[in-house]
């Protein structure tokens, strides 16, 4: 009861805020909070990345071993991508079998890698019909502050930028950076109050009506596309979003991916 | 799969004969199951899906209740034999995410206030497979909801656009799927706000901004089916 | 508490009616509701075939793909039958695995086709010890209101009688008809108040004491039984149920088998 | 799966010298786990079972409970070492099954209005299999229910009988069952009403009758031997 | 809330008992409870064994037969065991997937065997890389009146020595027993009110603080441990409990594994 | 897996080039996470891991609740990543026996009757493994309970002896793990009390009293790191 009360002022709160302009933490609304990018901290792993927006931290592994491809694309290599929102990064993730939003994450992130060819599969093919790489993309939420989307989705094309096909150890020559064609970037805005904010803060997102992630490549087109959550947008409302999303994608591209 | 074919779309004319703006022939009927609440079955092109409505009903046990309002739940399921190679019975992790984006393409319409520590259940069938299939559930769980008599702010109508050999078109094949550039799920209420959207693939902003233009006039076009089959109902009707 | 109340006063009326050699409904007791059985009804399957029985009505699906014989036959084929009680078909199915009487009624339906040498399933070897077809039997319960046992194997046959091998597909010749040695016949009947009556449907399924099944053959012989529900059978009663049902699957096969 | 021999009967004599309508040779004690409520140890050829019965107990969660009457859970199981190629514990489709008509067989024995909001528990396990274990389980659990103290309307007893070599044998052996041309196990009250009846295979009506009476037979022999067991309870007796 | 007044009753009760030397039922401290052991039980099982600890009952299968080996054991054979509290053997268990208990039991059973040495592994390999013997320890509990650890472990190496290799069966030559290095047997004691007991019965293990269990080999080496159950144990009472346990393993080996 | 070495140990030097009685080196921080109500990163030689605590809170259903003590629970689990084979996601028998064996090592030096009706949550993270990893999750669970507030009887420290090339070592690698002669993963409360203890392999009783006397060495100063992480979270330090 007495946490319904909670959450009805912290409603007020941030919807009188978005009225004046202002958000909580006191960013604009076309603000992220500080980002930082490690990479290469797990050695057992192929590749691998942890990235912070804020509070939130999520590690990234890149595991690779070679495997059968699928029977209608003999000739390409193969993504796996998986999200685990682990029990301790809130209080409200259970162990147990990834719920919708887990899977829906993963989804997004795996369809924001593939269908935006950032990976050149066909490279990733060993025997035609018979061996194929298989790139396992595991993000591993430790901290839960809101805005998983885009930290994931960062922190899978950063893992995979440092990640090496393991040739030596199946003796297929020497080990190779992956073949990398593209850098997309998920960039996540919420509407509040008919405003919209990008990089919602946790307290953000429980209180937003919905929320449009947009995927950008390098070429600025757009490469994906996902609204999560009940309510609407106007056909303005997705405009507007794409428009500050790509310029955003594109910053965070040039200070995060480009560097390393 | 079968190979690429050379062309998709020829001297504006599709592989199936349709202009690029063109819908797939639509079959739609209301309150073809006996138990369920409310239902609707609708074929668009070589889909043929089935929707059911429960509720409102209460919630067990307890605690999972709602105080203030109804809680909606979505399944979107596919029949074994829909696709080409037999799938599994249950659900997959396809299955879940367009569980969740479907619910939350339909929530919106529904005045959720009239129902407190109650539930309504949408249960969607594919029978038969061939692109979109996501959205065909959406506009059969939209009348199947008006079947059953829940409280609606009005129908949500829902489409794909994409991006073939170039060029924006409206509801893809399978084909156009697999061999397009771009494949755009879209669901909008009546007085067109978006509940649903999804893209992959690859569309510059001019692209979206056409390709959002051609979804609204498919949502248009499904919308008046929906309606026609809402008043057929009161004449009797067959389907499949 | 008032549902309680209201299914005694329908155990009630049913009762009553059944002292005087009536049903809900109308029927007599050897009769059936409307049966209407469509077919080829979905492109992507092999074989299909829709059966309204009343109200209930179910849709099956027959999907054929080679694979590894079990050891125990490897020069037969497989047949593997699925009921799937789709929570759309009824207030009380639930999503999830198949409880238990999904499972007695795709194991009745299985052997039924398969015990009762329905299909020549040596036929269906493509190479001995290594290569078989399996037949997938997949059955979608759409409206539930009774008698799911026939509608389903009857569903099944007529499904299995429009199948198609799809040999083409898999560089194996021509397409060709499944091989068909017989046409079995289930025909349910339900004991209340010490009345047998055909075909229930779902309110008197709610308070039949016991039900049995008996499937038959194109020669008239017994080719399955089974007996289902809590509640008890005297000998005559097992008799009585044989002898109509024997009759009653004779003119089923004949109107909805034979001539297709 | 060894080859079919060529006759199954042989003057009148099956593979393992017993006559067609003659029972392997059975063991039986009752009160053989300390745990549990009830228990019962049965053998029948090379069949070696073991019934525990936990109950009347409560239900929780509570909105499980029936008002009016106790409700029977009975779970048939077999070891992974009770066949020739080791079977994975726990439950399949095939189990799931035999448990339901195996309780549908013993529930109307069961005065179950003594224990309203209560359940009565029935573990059946098979240690060693070889064609009949449903029947043999029935029997073992009715004993171990007897023992338990459930108030019943008496024991419920049970055997297959089949057709194999064109003939109406009782208590099918494995080999019997592989090569024969029916099955069909059944069981029945102390005054004769049938509680389970399944049948596989292919039998004439003439030849159905024959089955049953010669069914009948059995379930009065084995229950002879139930009674026995209940009697030697007090007695003392030995297992395996 | 009388079941928590019944235990408090019996807790104190043990407590006082234990204070003065004695048990519950007349033992010593380092008595075992009747052991019976019987074998071939089972047929069907390439070997087996029936373990009562007191009322305490187990069965144990065992099943071989040929499969994969391990990648990083090429030339090995495998051991996978199993322990199923079945829900016969206790009114607290329930059907379903092992819980943690019986989890640690069969881990326990299962290195107590493997990391023993007890098999000769090296000579279960059929053809290196390709066929090896896989070796099924399955455990069933039937009656569970405490210490299912010693039951178990006693159980599992009591049917290993009549278990046969089924060479015949897969035309490898003739049947063969397994090849046997050592007999580990496995002796727990139990913290009750600092004291210490071996052989728990379950009314003593409800109360007891924690417990060891201690397995010892032919030649009086520990070949593991597991301490297992909230609760602490001092160094002192570690080491005795290492001497009575490999004192009473030895009679144990000697009365019923070394005479079969 | 690569060949074994021919020596583990050489002139009293092991593979990396520490002493038989030497621990890996270690990093330890606390409070590394925002949302759990405590936290903690350690590392010691190839071993990442994180720990986190909720609680004490509610328990849900209420069936599930002590009268009289919290309840504690802990979940062990490795990253799909953390070892050189992909490890798929989820809970495998190895990890429940850990889960249990580390919560037993735990739970007694938590002050349990304050908290009725409650529950505290242990999740521990391996991020990369290398030998001994229960002993720093055991290590790291303990100061973020500390970091949480949960009142205690003091820290538990935990290490790994064993026996390689003959000889008795404190904290095994990987490879003196797989190739050595005995692993035995102890923990004690600050008082010197065993609250885990596990062995594989082979010991004599003298190799095992010299092993236990080294793990109190071991213990002692894991927990000098561990006190010295909880003065340190009040100064600011850095992870990973």
């Amino acid at each position: 009861m007495s946490d319904d009360i909670i959450a009805e002022i912290r409603r007020d709160y941030i919807y009188n805020l978005a009225k004046k302009g202002e958000r909580v933490d006191g960013r604009a609304f076309d603000e992220y909070r500080q980002i930082e990018v490690e990479t290469r901290l797990i050695d057992r792993a192929e590749g691998s990345a942890k990235v912070k927006i804020g509070n939130t931290q999520v590690l990234v592994g890149i595991k690779i071993q070679p495997g059968e491809p699928f029977p209608d694309t003999p000739d390409q290599g193969a993504i796996i991508t998986n999200v685990e929102l682990a029990p301790l990064a809130s209080p409200s993730f259970e162990p147990g079998p990834p719920d919708e939003s887990a899977t829906e994450l993963a989804r997004v992130v795996d369809r924001g890698v593939r269908e935006s060819g950032a990976i050149d599969l066909a490279k990733l093919c060993i025997e035609k019909g018979e061996n194929i790489w298989m790139v396992f993309i595991d993000v591993y939420v430790l901290d839960h502050d809101g805005n998983l989307m885009d930290a994931s989705a960062l922190g899978a094309i950063a893992a995979l930028l440092n990640a090496e096909l393991p040739n030596e150890r199946y003796e297929l020559g020497k080990d190779a950076p992956l073949p990398i064609d593209d850098l997309p970037v998920a960039v996540t805005a919420a509407e509040i109050n008919g405003e919209i904010m990008l990089d919602p803060s946790l307290d953000e997102e429980l209180i937003a009506s919905t929320q449009l992630t947009v995927i950008t490549s390098k070429d600025g087109s757009l490469a994906g596309m996902q609204k999560s959550g009940v309510g609407m947008l106007t056909f303005d409302q997705i405009h507007h979003i794409i428009d500050i999303a790509s310029k955003k994608a594109k910053e965070i591209r040039e200070k995060y991916l480009e560097t390393s | 799969m079968s190979d690429k074919p050379k062309k998709l779309i020829e001297k504006g004319k599709r592989l199936d004969g349709r202009k690029v703006d063109e819908l797939r022939p639509i079959k739609m009927e209301a309150g073809v199951l006996k138990r369920a609440d409310g239902s609707c079955y609708m074929e668009l092109g070589g889909n043929k899906v089935i929707a059911a409505v429960y509720g409102p009903r209460a919630v067990h046990p307890r605690h999972l209740q709602e105080a203030t309002q109804v809680i909606i739940r979505y399944r979107y399921d596919m029949a074994s034999f829909s696709v080409e190679d037999r799938k599994r019975p249950g659900p997959d992790r396809r299955s879940v995410e367009i569980s969740k984006v479907s619910r939350e393409a339909i929530e919106p319409s529904i005045i959720k206030e009239y129902f407190p520590r109650s539930t309504i259940d949408i249960f969607v069938e594919i029978l038969q497979a061939d692109a979109g299939t996501r959205t065909v559930g959406i506009n059969a769980a939209s009348v199947a909801l008006a079947d059953a008599g829940i409280p609606m702010r009005g129908l949500v109508s829902s489409c794909a656009v994409g991006k073939v050999d170039g060029q924006i078109v409206l509801d893809l094949t399978g084909e156009e799927d697999n061999y397009g550039e771009a494949d755009m799920p879209i669901a909008m209420t009546q007085d067109g706000k978006i509940t649903l959207l999804q893209m992959d693939g690859h569309l510059t902003k001019e692209e979206f901004a056409l390709a959002i233009e051609l979804a609204k006039q498919g949502c248009k076009a499904i919308y008046e089916v929906q309606r026609n089959a809402l008043v057929a109902k009161y004449k009797g009707g067959s389907y499949v």
